[in-house]
């Protein structure tokens, strides 16, 4: 499964990349572990994964259709 | 008079609200608080208005001294959400209007990059909606600050 | 930076602040709320502002619509007084600044008669010493507002 | 003892008067007496008692240097 990623933030900044495609990732576990071992700063790194704009608590099967966004913590306002 | 019976908050009204652009380029200037003050002039049904201003702390901290924050976002996330946040305050409190504007860019220190904005016709409704919002925003909101210092390093702004 | 920590309230410069006068000819225009904002943005101290404004509204009474309200005060009481809450206030809370006006004379529905300013590092210091000095104003001040009825006829307002 | 009055808001219009010189006013309570007597709506109005620009709750003695002020309920903001 290949999926879209968006990254903000210092996540943004320890990978060096806004958005990212990668392959064979079935859910948002994998994911996790794909991108730790690609990145191993962020393995250190606070941050929440929205699917189609809401956050997702759990592990989650991603399709090729979704809107996935790496979050670090808010600092609005 | 009829129009402001109009903008009362219902639920058939309230499922009509479209999400609304909270995002500005650049700070909020003074003169727009002004004149979005000015406007409400003419609903005389409004007693009280609470408005909370964020402004940019020159802060010293062990990196050094922020000369200014550059705020990003998930817009089109921060959006939804806030408009999720939009219809909870109005269906929990009777608000004539509600206003969200935050700044995106670099915005120096002294600077306004928050504002929000509540209208009642009795204060306690303001004053607690706007504080709720400033809470939930912050909370909720995907919006990121960098802390620029005044040698140009940077970190990454948290908000407690 | 050093005016900003001499600003700071502490019990040796509190002893010093003097009755300042919180009344104001008519209506409060919003240029004047935009003036005393951006007089802000040299105070980089500063984190957050809480404004409210009271806005007169055209109430339906049993006696007719309200078209303006009409306000006079004891003001050497309300000043003296006002300087009491000044100082419980700037006891109780880190605040960097805090302002108060109220109009005099006759305000128009629609018009802003209140202008309360609280600013400090933190929102919550701000947010509620405004909310506290509205309370207390409200509730303390010698002020009298008489509403005027679109046919010229009055009555005298009740704070609830 | 004359005393010298002040009156705010609704008390003002129903005296007719903002200012007043009263003879014979030892005390608070004596005051209150003889407004009523002289007024009998302001029996039925409720006003507080200012006294150089202090509240008093209890009957008090008056001076001719006294600033007295009668104030209706509080109305501003």
């Amino acid at each position: 499964m290949q999926v879209h990623l968006t990254l903000f933030g210092q996540l943004a900044e320890i990978t060096g990349r806004k958005e990212m495609i990668l392959q064979d990732i079935p859910d948002s576990e994998t994911l996790i572990k794909t991108l730790n071992d690609m990145y191993p700063l962020l393995a250190n790194t606070k941050y929440a994964i929205a699917l189609n704009k809401k956050v997702i608590h759990e592990n989650t099967i991603l399709s090729g259709d979704n809107n996935i966004a790496l979050l670090p913590p808010f600092s609005g306002g | 008079m009829e129009s402001q019976v109009g903008r009362k908050p219902n639920s058939m009204i309230m499922s009509e609200r479209k999400p609304k652009n909270i995002f500005n380029q650049g700070a909020i200037p003074a003169t727009f608080i002004a004149e979005s003050i000015q406007k409400h002039s003419t609903q005389t049904a409004i007693g009280g208005h609470s408005i909370f201003l964020g402004q940019i702390r020159a802060d010293e901290t062990e990196n050094g001294k922020v000369r200014a924050i550059d705020f990003t976002a998930y817009e089109d996330m921060a959006i939804e959400k806030m408009h999720v946040i939009r219809e909870d305050i109005f269906a929990k409190y009777p608000l004539t209007c509600m206003h969200v504007h935050h700044s995106l860019g670099e915005i120096a220190a002294g600077e306004i990059c928050l504002f929000v904005f509540t209208s009642s016709a009795h204060r306690k409704a303001a004053i607690d909606a706007c504080n709720e919002i400033v809470e939930r925003l912050k909370a909720e909101l995907p919006i990121w600050g960098r802390e620029i210092m005044s040698d140009d390093s940077h970190q990454w702004k948290v908000n407690k």
